[in-house]
């Protein structure tokens, strides 16, 4: 079985060739198929009555914990909180805990490679006083030394993307983490693009705080993922209020429930969990590890193809092993976005603009960028139709 | 192909005619596209109700570009009023409203971005140029 | 068709009778279905790319956005803000707003019938210093008249139900407004228990901010919705930040995109909201006014079978015009856990516990009651099946 | 019928011999069940090791007054080393782990729990009485 036929949408549309994966992936069968059964046969609100479907979608969504804790090797189910996206995780950590907790000497330090939702969430709490610094890079993604230097006894916090989805660069986070280690500074890392793409431990990792949406992980809209160690998660403050994470309500105060609950509030998004944990099952049953190598040999075809052409400028790492399953680039003369437009009307589903990453953007000199992300089920036929689509965007505006 | 690249938008985009610094303008407005990119100036120099000159800086995709070149060949030598009845007609055109055939006609070259009212996408590209226009005008 | 055929599980269950829909409601089939052509036809990011499925996307999204504006009566599609559930919403309000704009000498009012998720995020800034104030009821959930001067000049912000989901009362929302209005107060209305039961107009309400949830009408988990007038919406604060609600960012500080997208960050849930608009078809095809009169002529049934037995304490409104399509109650003598869990083993579903309204259970004197939620699809023949399975709760715990 | 409704817990929920007010207990240890509102206080007296007395007062649903009933009867008079080796043994029961034949049968009347493993919203209310006893003997 070709891998493309696990998608139902690309089966459907022969034609489309989809390389907008950073972006959001496709959906494998299983995930659609599992969705549907959830409604069919299980639906009900979790956590909260004492009947057969709220039982079983409390069962669920439990064990899409223990999947996601798992699949992330977390230490303990309580590790893993559910939100609806990668950005709500981020902003759960600014407010539910940096927030209450950071002095006004302070510093956060960001990586440059930031995408906005690693960011703006710590700008928004600047009137706390402390000071925002940013870790540059080179242009090919790789910290200077000296730039880890900005990591002082004063960090409260680090944080960095594992692979960019601005420059495509895998960062070299222990590098970062043993200088984070080393000041005592909360270490956060943002796996939105590394999660389903290679192996993401968060203790090998040595991360304090991850985050990642499902959407990029074969896994339905609107589910995403903290995990926090258990000893910093628990310290953080509720976040968003309401129903199921109480204990006890008065008129004026409240109690809390204990991790997890403490920090989901309102009725859960049990199909997402489950699409989420389906998706898991999907990438386990593929396999990481084939996942990568398809996705690395795409990745170097592509990249030398592109290369050889003079009129294409490739952004980001020259070092394949350095490089996610994604290529930024921009065709000299032509604006990103009618590249895009005309490669869509070739049927060929690239992004272009600045990716959420304008302070990378400005850093690299660069006013927007085309992007290509490849995903397991990509082949090299959809890279020469690429090329070849390239092609004649060149005849559109150089002839 | 992507009907929107015609021979007469490329030509605008390549030919850059209109793209040009003024001594003196009357009217500097800015126009930006914070998703794409886009970043174009429009300046115009008004003289008792006439465009009597028009130019645009920064930059932009093909598009932007092309509407804002073809939009200031329209209007240059034209009464404010003028201009203003084709920017409604033209922003008409792009929501996708029906227009008289006499309105689209009076759009004269800027009827090639009539596709755009397909390209959500797009569309902001187009209308650009036109936004600079209204803003200065008003 | 019976009614119940529209609805996969209950058709591939006919032994579950579920009467636990305000907590979730059963989805129609034509809502799955929508939810399985998108992820095989349109998938992709909404906002962002050039591409058909990007392009498309966008344009689900936004109509989404445009029938829940002509839903509720909304003046225009900025009003509209997707969020994960309807208590997202209300966090966003007191985060995004009220955090910044209410004084220390202000009061909030609240009505003592409101639902843990619509008195935590106020009280979460209690130490802003403002009051927090409640509108008691009599045991049929009506406020006694003295009761609004508690709303006076100093109030910020007057929030309650549109329906109790504790015990069942329609609010008489207009006094409680117009005295508002009187006052300049913030009109804040929960319609969560209203959508999709009864007409909701927020012209008609004359509410400035209205929340629900899109999993209580038919829709699929993981969508809500917060309206606001626009004049109001306009003056919020973003709330959660990072991707697609932004204009420019630089690294020390942003600037925001215009109404919606400022209150929408990250990648938002194009599936919940295509779902949710299915819903809003469905019900609409079959009719607020169809929807309204089965479930009172069901409520209306029930409660006089239940009343006429002594064994059954009912709590909440006598007049029936005043009681949506709900009925709290208690066996005498008998916790309510263990008669939810004996009607389980008979196949019913219903919920016991505090429904999220601790205070209200506190003002009413109960620790926890039963609660019996009706939906279109339920019948007569459902009724009379749980009156007979209270009868066999009896049995075990009275012989 | 579901099976956890057995006459042995219906006649614990109903007779409520164990459930009074101790003079001068050295333990009072309160459990709670938010979700439920179960809240029931078990109270201990101990002597040298021996578990001489115990009762307990508080509101809470059949389940969780006869589990704490049936719990009371079992260690009454007992070692507190006994108390808790039971406790173990409940709470392995009720997690689902499988049990030697020797520790089921310890259980004694407490069995009747054992479908609990297969009520997780019920499991809850079946251990309040066993959580109070372990804090107590911490
Ligand atoms: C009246 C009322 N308000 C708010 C909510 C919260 O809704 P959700 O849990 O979907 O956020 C509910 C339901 O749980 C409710 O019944
Ligand atoms: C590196 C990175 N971080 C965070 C995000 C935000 O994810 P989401 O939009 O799903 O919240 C994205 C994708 O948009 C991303 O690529």
């Amino acid at each position: 079985m070709l891998y493309r036929d696990y998608f139902p949408l690309l089966k459907h549309h022969p034609e489309i060739i989809y390389l907008d994966n950073a972006a959001t992936s496709q959906k494998p069968e299983s995930v659609i198929n599992e969705i549907v059964h959830y409604y069919e046969e299980h639906n009900g609100s979790p956590h909260r009555g004492a009947h057969i479907l709220s039982v079983r979608s409390t069962e669920i969504y439990e064990r899409g914990r223990d999947a996601v804790r798992d699949f992330i090797h977390a230490n303990r189910s309580e590790e893993i909180i559910f939100t609806r996206n990668a950005t709500e995780s981020l902003n759960l950590i600014a407010y539910g805990y940096v927030m209450h907790e950071i002095k006004s000497h302070q510093n956060i330090v960001l990586s440059i490679t930031n995408h906005h939702s690693n960011i703006l969430p710590f700008q928004q709490l600047k009137h706390l006083g402390f000071e925002l610094r940013y870790l540059y890079c080179d242009e090919t993604g790789q910290f200077l030394d000296s730039e880890l230097d900005k990591i002082d006894e004063n960090t409260f916090l680090v944080s960095l993307p594992i692979i960019s989805n601005g420059i495509g660069v895998i960062h070299d986070v222990k590098s970062v983490f043993d200088k984070a280690d080393a000041v005592g500074a909360i270490k956060l890392l943002d796996a939105a693009q590394g999660v389903g793409h290679m192996e993401v431990d968060v203790q090998a990792l040595n991360a304090d705080l991850l985050v990642f949406s499902g959407h990029k992980m074969f896994g339905p809209q609107g589910i995403g993922v903290l995990y926090g160690r258990y000893e910093l998660l628990d310290t953080f403050h509720p976040f968003l209020t309401g129903g199921d994470m109480i204990e006890y309500v008065t008129e004026q105060t409240s109690s809390f429930a204990p991790l997890p609950e403490r920090l989901e509030a309102g009725t859960q998004n049990v199909e997402g969990v489950l699409g989420l944990t389906k998706a898991i099952e999907f990438i386990e049953e593929i396999g990481l590890k084939n996942i990568h190598a398809v996705e690395a040999e795409l990745t170097t075809y592509a990249y030398e193809k592109m290369k050889s052409d003079d009129a294409i400028e490739i952004y980001g790492p020259t070092e394949l092993n350095h490089r996610g399953a994604l290529i930024t680039f921009n065709l000299k003369e032509v604006h990103p976005h009618d590249v895009a437009s005309i490669l869509d009307s070739h049927h060929i589903a690239i992004r272009a603009g600045h990716h959420c990453c304008q302070p990378l953007m400005h850093h690299l000199n660069l006013q927007s960028t085309c992007r290509v992300s490849f995903s397991v089920f990509n082949t090299r036929d959809d890279i020469d139709k690429l090329y070849n689509a390239i092609n004649e965007v060149k005849k559109v505006f150089y002839e | 192909m992507n009907s929107i690249y015609s021979e007469l938008i490329l030509e605008h985009n390549k030919s850059k005619h209109n793209k040009r610094e003024l001594d003196h303008p009357d009217h500097v407005e800015r126009g930006h596209n914070p998703n794409c990119g886009d970043d174009l100036t429009l300046q115009l120099i008004v003289k008792d109700n006439i465009i009597v000159d028009a130019g645009y800086i920064g930059s932009g995709c093909a598009i932007s570009q092309a509407s804002m070149s073809i939009m200031i060949d329209m209007v240059k030598g034209e009464t404010v009023a003028f201009a203003k009845e084709k920017a409604d007609i033209f922003f008409r055109m792009i929501r996708g409203e029906s227009l008289t055939e006499e309105e689209l006609e009076s759009l004269e070259d800027a009827i090639a971005f009539e596709s755009l009212n397909r390209m959500p996408a797009r569309a902001k590209c187009g209308t650009l140029g036109w936004h600079c226009l209204e803003e200065s005008l008003k």
